[in-house]
């Protein structure tokens, strides 16, 4: 097997809460208690994207995907674990050494507005990255490639002077894309890009993706909501819950024969314009573990329906259920 | 505004008029007379010199019989002192006129010294926090604690009086408030997604901090800029009132509102009243035209 | 946080040794403190002698030494003028500025920030077009000049307000404060104002300005959407966004009004601090100058100090480190 | 049950002043509401969806201007209701989810805070603990977990999800007889997605209220509504119960929109969407907006603006030319007359 | 308490002294026909009275202390804590007869042991007094008895009775052994007022001392007010909250004699103002070339260029009496004289004949804060000398730099505006720091800033100090003096004029040395 782009080994990522010794400080029961919080975020995800592939994550809201993907494009110090890429350990690199993946990586961001800076015009935003990675030769060169870029993401050129709040929520979020797509990166995390667009701009960025895909052979980290879309853009997927990854398997074993119980309750819940839904529905019961206490036996064990004692006790690890289809659960 | 003239090189100016930029300012009556006002006082202390119908300064022009003749227009005024005369028999008019170009340079050149110091720092020490921070802003504490007055006086002792000197202790304690302000709001919005997309382009700290953290910082840069023009020369002004001022063969009009003080309540008020006026009407035209750009080059208003 | 404490501590005593070497270096050129003590027709003999009484006769690094070792034992040393000890001196005088600075500070709080926010919220309106323009009246205008016209108009025409000095003042908690004399606040009205004007121009433009960039964000409208009436929409939602660069500036105004209010104290006699240090420049009297600029030192560190924590709780995302 | 008009809407036109024009973001469009009723929104981005919600709850900011004839919500014409009383109805009475909840929660005050305020703005009987115990409940029901920790934390602290979530209880805090949501689930996965559907649905059945839901989700709104109000370029293109446009839309941009979803069984390389740009809105053209994009246009199309007509009962449709589909269902095999009429044309 | 000296608000005269202090609230600070608030330019400096021998102070001190013997208004020496005393022939020793029942403030009676104590307070060249200078002859100081008081010099001091003037007398148990702070916090003297209170920068209190050995003063109760600002203390007088004003601005004259109630009380001051020109051939202050005013004739020539008069009239505004000779009206020594006209004809022309036709390079120091209108008289020097083609480099600084230009011993100035004043009574003391050739070790020509030098004068001035006789030794004093005018030693300006405001209701006639002493006034 080739080696894969980008492998993601036993990734953690907790937040602490409490800053200092005087917040930790709780005043409870006329007690003064010390109490750390810390957010377990990311617990030991671990997949790999191949060369050329897109690799979706879905998963609850919450769940820690735009998480992964911050830390691993080192928005955020992972707190444990690797990210390597193409065989080479990014994840303690110093910002400087990082230069060199920079211009290979790029994210197209969840929120398409804080990410992008008020004061700067739609054509400065995209042609940053351009220039500054030598994409385009100078100025004009830049422009051009920037009104070329803007028409592919459905945005007008004369549009190009305008800053962001002066677009729709879409339109934000179509910079937000043609930015990262401007340095023609060889791996692209995108987080949500298409959430916040009307269905044929939505088709339209589609096959967009896909087409500078098979043009510039990227790879593509995939986060998501809507699993048409997810299926119609992936190769492979995974399915996260709360921080940990559940389920993992090619595009078309894991939509035919989803494994996991969570999984299942996710693809149950797929509302359809008069088509059937995937799965029948299943109600999970309960409620969403805090991602502050972890349980400590599997994490969707309280809302399972099919959980066991087992559940409670030992939290599962992935293993392969059938070829190219992994999953953590002992029922399996 | 920009992309529109880089659209057309060639005409520009005519790109300018049909600007958005031009079509705001022309809509704009405070803008309009703030930079009218800006522009006078510039041209005046520029060109007034030739126009002034005295050098206040040589004195062999200047006689002491003349000294305290009111304005024009009242008893005992001369035509020839338009605004009357101080005690040295010096025409008001030309010594503002003269006074002007020291004191718009102090205010200007201070103002930008001080700010291009302090955006810069407060930028670095917000922006890479830790130590950098630690001793830029503790050097900012330390500049705090010494007033301008002192400084003056010590520059004045060891390098001699000058407006140059004067403008070397006025930045030297002007650039702390930029430094702190830029500062404070540099740990704000390096906090913000934009900045984290910045850096996930992989640009570097110097070019983030340029394009990304200046213009989002830029608006109290501004409102500070345009405040200390005003405030610069009046310190100077202050300072005179201190004894540490300009010399008073390199005249201000601060120097001129301070020596004209000392008379205002025997009814010699033209002395003191016409240059505090036109500093006055300096420091309205600047801050009219600080609150246009300002307004200006904030996208969000438009 | 408490280690942040420490370390803030720690570069205050850095601050305040540097502070007190540059000033032992600067008052050596502003002047020989001697000269203001003897007459001016003193002999040599005369001149001496009172530069060994004050210790100056021996090398500047000497000096220092001797300066540190006092300071460890808590000793600034003695005003060369006023023969006493210079922090006693200081202390002496603090009270009369700090009650000025209060009301000034006050004055600077509930005007400029209230006007600066309906200035910011309605720009378009007429009044707020007055507010700004008046604003730049504080600030087009050298103190000296506005003290003394505020002087002219509400004491001499108006007979309003007294012209100048302190009145009596009572005791409170070993403190002399004439806020609480009887009729005590009419001495500190004049001199307030004067002392607040500059500052409210500036708090106020740049409280106008970050309102006006706040009041756009989607937030506002949320809360807007919410059915939050414009009041606390204005000071609740977008003020707390716009503190930012109000509480830099304050905090340094703050400390700027504690530790030099020079000119007002000069114009209205008021017998506060700020004429004991200009008298001191005027005087090289290093102790006092070194003490007073050592106090300030502290004092600035310390209120920068307070102006980075108030970030945290103005803004959460802000860390310190 | 007799379900009142709450909520009458009739020409409203929002239009920019900017510099380099007029941008006629909402123009001339009527719709009504009944109490219990559930609307979608749908649309192109840009097409003046959230302006709408904006302008009937009078939020549009300079240079932004309201115009309506009359925007009548219980009887009462907002149009001309002073800010004041604005300030009574917004949040109480309508309330809305904002389409980005990333930048609509304030970043510096908890969570808490922010839902607290709309309770004690209009809930003021409650006391302290009640409006906690409020916040909790409203935490949970948008399945929030952890939700006590949660409150005291801030924005930034969120996932985007859990933002939008939390807009979403500050909006349903007040059990509001009319609630807008601006596409309130684009960043929630289905499962969250179907409890919080779940939960409007729940309000609108006990409450009795209107719910206006705006969403690029043509699935949501198939599932969730009664009417659906298709907008493109600021004006109503199309509007009819969810049959009418799901199955036998009669506007060409309907049809492009319902072709471009992707499809959950079936792998394509590409995808249908609706080709060209939308139009600059300072230099609308001249006829049918639609008509540069449109497959079917005629000559007519491009000088004339097509007005609102009816095509079925209570379809209304704003084409020259509607569509006809067959009654069957099978829309992929409808041939639609005007497609025949166009070629006959040339 | 802080801010305060010794916070002693009296309580037996508290009444009337709580209605003065109100004094800003009622608008008028004299509500009793027995308080007066005085303002003044600057505060004391100290509370002990050896520490400064400064205007300001002294007129303070002289309230609460007082020494052997006083000046009178006309600055001739009357008897005060000595009833009398006496000279022995050969001049050397000086006996001193106390007034007996002398009591201080806090009861005690007075005599030589305090006299003495406060003597050698004076003399301790290690204490912090700046009195030194005027113990500098003693040699021997006894007390025979206990109101007897001897004092032995090595050589004769005709200006004796003026150095004994300036000697308070404390309190032996208050000075013996005591540091300068120790003595600033107990505040007794025999003095005509007992010290209240002090707020520094605020107010100092005094109030009558009713077991005085004399009259006790109609006046009970006397603020002084210390309002650096000249503009602020006009202000102040206007509104009625100071009874009266010591040095007013020359431009608040009109307006301060123009308002009702308000009157303005002129006295031609001992302060004169003049320029040291550097007379030395070879002056390091003009390396390789000779000093252009080495030559009497350009001394002239300066001095006919510049029209005091007009001076006077625009810029002191007439507050100001010509200076013609150094010493003033009713001093030992003094002559009238006659100004030289104005002439700048024949300043050229004198200038042309000492070799500078085309004029030459000067800088003018001088201070800007510590003279009556200094910068402005500077300024119009500069403008005058510039009139006949010399050339004025104007440098004008504050005072704390200004002091290092004024110590002939820096050799710094080679024209100097600056001010001197003296006293004593005495031109031959003006003499000696003036126009003795400057010694640095012997403490001659102390304020010679010009390094003017003259055997003649010198000679003269050395025989004057054996001269008793006031008569003979004003004639050696009024010699050497001419001799040194018409070398153009100097340039005279003029005696600055002490201005004070006074309300209507009072009665005061000023005095020479600018003391303003309570008990002078009265109401009418
Ligand atoms: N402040 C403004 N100034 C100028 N134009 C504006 C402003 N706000 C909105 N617009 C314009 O109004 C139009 C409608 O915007 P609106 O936000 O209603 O779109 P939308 O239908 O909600 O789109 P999306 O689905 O992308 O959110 C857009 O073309 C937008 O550019
Ligand atoms: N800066 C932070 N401080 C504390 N907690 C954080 C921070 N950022 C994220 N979290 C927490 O980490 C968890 C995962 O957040 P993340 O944004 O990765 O979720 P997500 O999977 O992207 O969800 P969504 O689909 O809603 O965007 C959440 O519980 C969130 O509250
Ligand atoms: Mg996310
Ligand atoms: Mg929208």
């Amino acid at each position: 097997m080739m080696e894969p782009l980008i492998e993601v080994k036993d990734l953690s990522q907790e937040f602490h809460l409490t800053k200092g010794l005087l917040q930790s400080l709780r005043l409870e029961k006329g007690k003064i208690v010390k109490q750390d919080k810390v957010v377990h975020a990311v617990n030991q995800v671990s997949f790999r994207i191949e060369k050329g592939e897109v690799f979706s994550l879905v998963g609850e809201s919450g769940c820690g995907k735009s998480t992964t993907a911050r830390t691993i494009i080192r928005l955020l110090e992972p707190s444990g674990g690797q990210v390597l890429y193409k065989g080479a350990d990014i994840s303690h690199l110093s910002a400087h050494e990082l230069l060199p993946y920079r211009k290979n990586m790029q994210m197209i961001f969840q929120d398409p507005y804080a990410s992008l800076n008020p004061r700067q015009r739609v054509e400065e935003i995209i042609m940053e990255p351009m220039l500054f990675h030598g994409i385009a030769k100078d100025k004009k060169d830049a422009r051009e490639q920037c009104m070329d870029i803007l028409n592919r993401v459905g945005l007008r050129p004369e549009q190009a002077g305008r800053y962001p709040h002066q677009f729709s929520g879409g339109q934000r979020q179509r910079i937000g894309i043609a930015r990262a797509l401007a340095v023609r990166p060889e791996f692209i995390i995108a987080d949500e890009p298409v959430s916040a667009l009307d269905v044929s701009i939505q088709a339209q960025i589609l096959n967009l993706l896909m087409d500078l895909k098979d043009e510039f052979h990227f790879s593509c980290l995939f986060i998501a909501h809507d699993l048409s879309v997810v299926r119609h853009i992936s190769d492979r997927l995974g399915v996260m819950y709360l921080g940990a990854i559940v389920e993992v398997g090619d595009k078309h074993t894991l939509f035919g024969n989803p494994l996991h119980p969570y999984t299942k309750v996710l693809f149950s819940a797929v509302p359809t314009v008069g088509e059937k839904p995937l799965v029948e529905h299943i109600d999970a019961m309960g409620e969403i573990p805090s991602p502050v206490n972890l349980p400590e036996g599997c994490f969707f064990c309280d809302r399972c329906p099919y959980a066991v004692d087992r559940c409670r006790r030992e939290r599962p690890a992935l293993r392969e259920i059938e070829p190219g289809h992994q999953a953590a659960c002992h029922i399996l | 505004m920009e992309h529109e003239v880089r659209a057309e090189k060639t005409s520009w100016w005519k790109h300018f008029l049909k600007s958005e930029f031009f079509y705001h300012y022309k809509n704009n009556l405070p803008a309009i007379i703030g930079s009218i006002l800006v522009l006078f006082a510039i041209l005046t202390a520029v060109a007034g010199r030739f126009l002034a119908p005295q050098n206040p300064y040589d004195l062999t022009q200047i006689s002491l019989m003349d000294s305290y003749l009111p304005p024009a227009w009242l008893d005992g005024g001369k035509l020839s002192f338009l605004l009357g005369t101080d005690e040295q028999g010096r025409d008001i008019l030309s010594a503002i006129i003269y006074g002007s170009a020291s004191s718009i340079m102090i205010g200007l050149v201070g103002m930008a010294a001080s700010c291009c110091i302090g955006t810069t720092l407060g930028l670095i020490a917000g922006y890479f926090g830790g130590k950098v921070d630690a001793v830029i802003m503790r050097i900012a504490d330390i500049q705090l604690s010494f007033p301008s007055m002192l400084i003056a006086l010590f520059i004045m002792s060891v390098f001699g009086r000058g407006v140059g000197k004067l403008l070397i202790a006025l930045t030297m304690v002007g650039w702390v408030t930029y430094a702190r302000t830029v500062r404070g709001e540099t740990l704000s919005v390096k906090k913000m997604e934009y900045v984290e997309a910045a850096r996930t382009i992989g640009l570097p700290n110097r070019i983030i901090i340029l394009k990304h953290v200046l213009p989002n910082v830029v608006n109290s840069i501004i409102v500070l800029a345009t405040i200390q023009i005003g405030n610069f020369i009046l310190t100077e002004a202050t300072l005179s009132f201190l004894g540490v001022g300009v010399p008073i063969t390199e005249p201000s009009l601060g120097l001129l509102v301070k020596t004209g003080f000392d008379v205002l309540f025997s009814g010699l008020w033209w002395a003191s009243v016409f240059p505090g006026l036109y500093i006055m009407l300096i420091v309205f035209g600047i801050n009219l035209l600080g609150d246009f750009l300002r307004d200006e080059l904030n996208p969000n208003l438009k | 946080m408490l280690k942040y404490i420490v370390k803030r501590f720690v570069q205050m005593i850095v601050v305040l040794f540097v502070v007190s070497i540059l000033v032992f270096m600067l008052t050596n050129f502003i002047g020989d403190p001697v000269d203001m003590l003897v007459p001016e027709n003193a002999t040599v003999e005369q001149v001496e002698s009172a530069r060994a009484r004050l210790g100056l006769n021996k090398p500047l690094p000497v000096q220092y030494g001797i300066f540190l070792k006092d300071v460890l034992h808590g000793n600034f040393g003695k005003s060369y003028t006023y023969g006493k000890p210079a922090m006693g001196l200081i202390m002496e005088r603090m009270p009369a500025t700090l009650e000025l600075v209060a009301i000034a500070a006050l004055l600077v709080l509930f005007i400029a920030i209230p006007l600066g926010v309906y200035a910011g919220a309605y720009p378009k309106r007429r009044s707020s077009r007055i507010i700004m323009s008046g604003s730049i009246l504080g600030i087009s205008l050298p103190s000296f000049w506005v003290g003394m016209m505020m002087i002219y108009i509400f004491a001499v025409m108006l007979r309003a307000l007294p012209a100048s000095g302190r009145g009596n003042t009572v005791n409170v908690l070993g403190v002399n404060l004439s806020v609480f004399a009887p009729g005590g606040l009419r001495f500190l009205i004049l001199p307030a104002v004067t002392l607040a004007l500059t500052n409210v121009a500036t708090t106020l433009r740049l409280t106008r300005s970050g309102i006006m960039e706040n009041m756009r964000q989607d937030y506002i409208k949320f809360a807007r959407a919410k059915g939050v009436s414009s009041r606390s929409l204005l000071f609740g939602h977008a003020l707390k966004n716009a503190l930012i660069p109000v509480i830099t500036i304050f905090g340094m105004d703050l400390g700027n009004m504690i530790a030099f209010t020079t000119i007002t104290e000069t114009i209205f006699a008021w017998p506060g601090m700020g004429k004991l240090l200009i008298d001191a420049i005027n005087k090289s009297d290093r102790p006092i100058i070194v003490a007073y600029l050592m106090t300030a030192a502290c004092m600035f560190v310390v209120l920068n100090f307070v102006v980075d924590l108030l970030y945290t709780l103005v803004d959460p995302r802000i860390e310190l480190r | 049950m007799e379900n009142n008009i709450l909520l009458d809407v009739k020409g409203l036109k929002t239009y920019f002043h900017t510099f380099k024009g007029v941008v006629k973001a909402v123009d001339d469009v009527s719709f009504t509401l009944k109490e219990g009723e559930i609307l979608g929104i749908v649309g192109e981005s840009g097409s003046g969806k959230s302006v709408t919600s904006f302008s009937i709850l009078k939020l549009v900011e300079d240079p932004g201007v309201v115009e309506a004839e009359q925007i009548l919500f219980d009887g009462r014409d907002l149009s001309r209701a002073s800010e004041k009383d604005m300030i009574k109805i917004r949040g109480k009475d309508i309330s809305m989810v904002f389409q980005d909840p990333m930048t609509s929660l304030n970043p510096l005050y908890t969570i808490q805070r922010q839902m607290e305020e709309v309770l004690i703005l209009h809930e003021p009987q409650m006391n302290a603990a009640q409006r906690k115990a409020r916040c909790l409940e409203l935490l949970s029901a948008v399945g929030i977990p952890n939700p006590q920790e949660r409150l005291k934390e801030y924005p930034n602290q969120f996932s985007g999800g859990m933002r939008q979530r939390v807009i979403i209880a500050i909006a349903l805090a007040t059990n509001p007889r009319l609630l807008i949501a601006d596409e309130p689930t684009t960043a929630l996965d289905v499962t969250i997605q179907e409890q919080i559907l779940e939960l409007m649905r729940k309000l609108v059945k006990e409450h009795n209220t209107a719910l206006i839901l705006i969403t690029h989700d043509l699935a949501v709104v198939s599932q969730m509504v009664d009417r659906i109000n298709v907008m493109y370029c600021g004006k109503l293109v199309e509007t009819g119960s969810t049959e009418d446009i799901v199955s036998f839309n009669a506007h060409p941009y309907t049809e492009g929109l319902l072709n471009s979803i992707p499809k959950l069984y079936e792998d394509r390389d590409r995808l249908d969407y609706i080709p060209g740009m939308v139009p600059n809105m300072f230099e609308l053209p001249e006829g049918c907006y639609f008509a540069p994009r449109c497959r079917y246009c005629q000559e007519i199309c491009r000088h004339q603006q097509p007005a609102m007509r009816e095509v079925g009962p209570g379809h209304l449709a704003a084409c020259h030319f509607p569509l006809k589909k067959k009654d069957d269902g099978n829309r992929d095999a409808a041939v639609s007359p005007a497609a025949v009429r166009t070629e006959e044309g040339k | 308490g802080g801010g305060t000296t010794g916070t002693t608000t009296a309580a037996g005269t508290g009444g009337t002294n709580g209605a003065q202090a109100d004094a800003g609230a009622s608008q008028d600070s004299a509500s009793g026909k027995d308080s007066l608030v005085i303002a003044m330019a600057s505060d004391i400096l100290s509370m002990d009275p050896y520490k400064y021998d400064e205007g300001p102070t002294n007129q303070v001190m002289l309230h609460i202390y007082e020494a052997m013997l006083m000046q009178d208004a006309d600055m001739k020496f009357q008897p005060c804590l000595a009833e009398s005393w006496e000279t022995s022939d050969d001049g050397l020793t000086w006996t001193f007869h106390l007034r007996e029942g002398v009591k201080f403030h806090d009861g005690e009676e007075m005599d030589s042991a305090d006299v003495l104590a406060s003597i050698k307070t004076a003399m301790n060249p290690d204490s912090p007094s700046a009195f030194s200078g005027y113990t500098s002859t003693f040699s021997k100081v006894e007390a025979p008895d206990a109101h007897t008081v001897t004092i032995t010099t090595d050589t004769p001091n005709p200006l004796m009775l003026f150095h004994v003037a300036q000697i308070y007398v404390l309190k032996q148990e208050n000075v013996e052994g005591k540091t300068e702070e120790e003595i600033s916090d107990v505040v007794v003297g025999t003095g005509r007022y007992k010290f209240v209170e002090q707020v520094k920068e605020d107010h100092l209190d005094l109030t009558a001392n009713e077991d005085y050995w004399g009259e006790v003063p109609e006046i009970k109760n006397v603020r002084f007010r210390p309002i650096t600002n000249e503009a602020t203390r006009t202000a102040t007088m206007l509104t009625g909250e100071v009874d009266f004003t010591i040095d007013i601005s020359v431009r608040d004259i009109d307006r301060l004699d123009g308002t009702d109630g308000i009157s303005v009380l002129r006295q031609q001051g001992l302060r004169e103002i003049y320029l040291n020109l550097d007379s030395r051939e070879d002056s390091p202050l003009f390396p390789g070339q000779k000093n252009p005013m080495s030559d009497p004739k350009v001394r002239q020539a300066m001095y006919l260029a510049i029209d005091e008069d007009t001076i006077i009239k625009n810029i002191m505004n007439g507050c100001a009496f010509e200076m013609n000779s150094i010493i003033p009206e009713n001093y030992v020594g003094y002559t009238p004289v006659e100004r030289e006209k104005y002439d700048p004809e024949k300043a050229k022309q004198l200038l042309a004949e000492a070799g500078y036709p085309d004029g030459f390079e000067v800088t003018l120091d001088a201070s800007n804060d510590r003279y009556m209108n200094d910068e402005q008289i500077a300024q119009a020097v500069a403008g005058f000398l510039e009139k006949v083609g010399i050339k004025v480099n104007l440098n004008l600084m504050p005072k704390s730099n200004f002091f290092t230009y004024i110590k002939p011993a820096e050799n710094k100035s080679m024209l100097l505006q600056t001010g001197w004043a003296d006293a004593s009574g005495d031109g031959l003391s003006l003499l000696h720091d003036m126009l003795r050739t400057y010694d640095r070790e012997s403490g001659q020509g102390t304020v010679n800033r010009g390094h003017y030098s003259n055997a003649e004068v010198d000679a003269l001035i050395s025989e004057a100090f054996n001269e008793f006789d006031d008569a003979r030794r004003g004639e050696l004093v009024a010699k050497a003096e001419k001799i040194a005018r018409d070398d153009y030693a100097y340039i005279p300006l003029h005696f600055e004029q002490d201005t004070y405001a006074i309300k209507d209701t009072l009665n005061y006639t000023p005095r020479m040395n600018k003391y303003v002493l309570a008990w002078e006034f009265s109401y009418k």
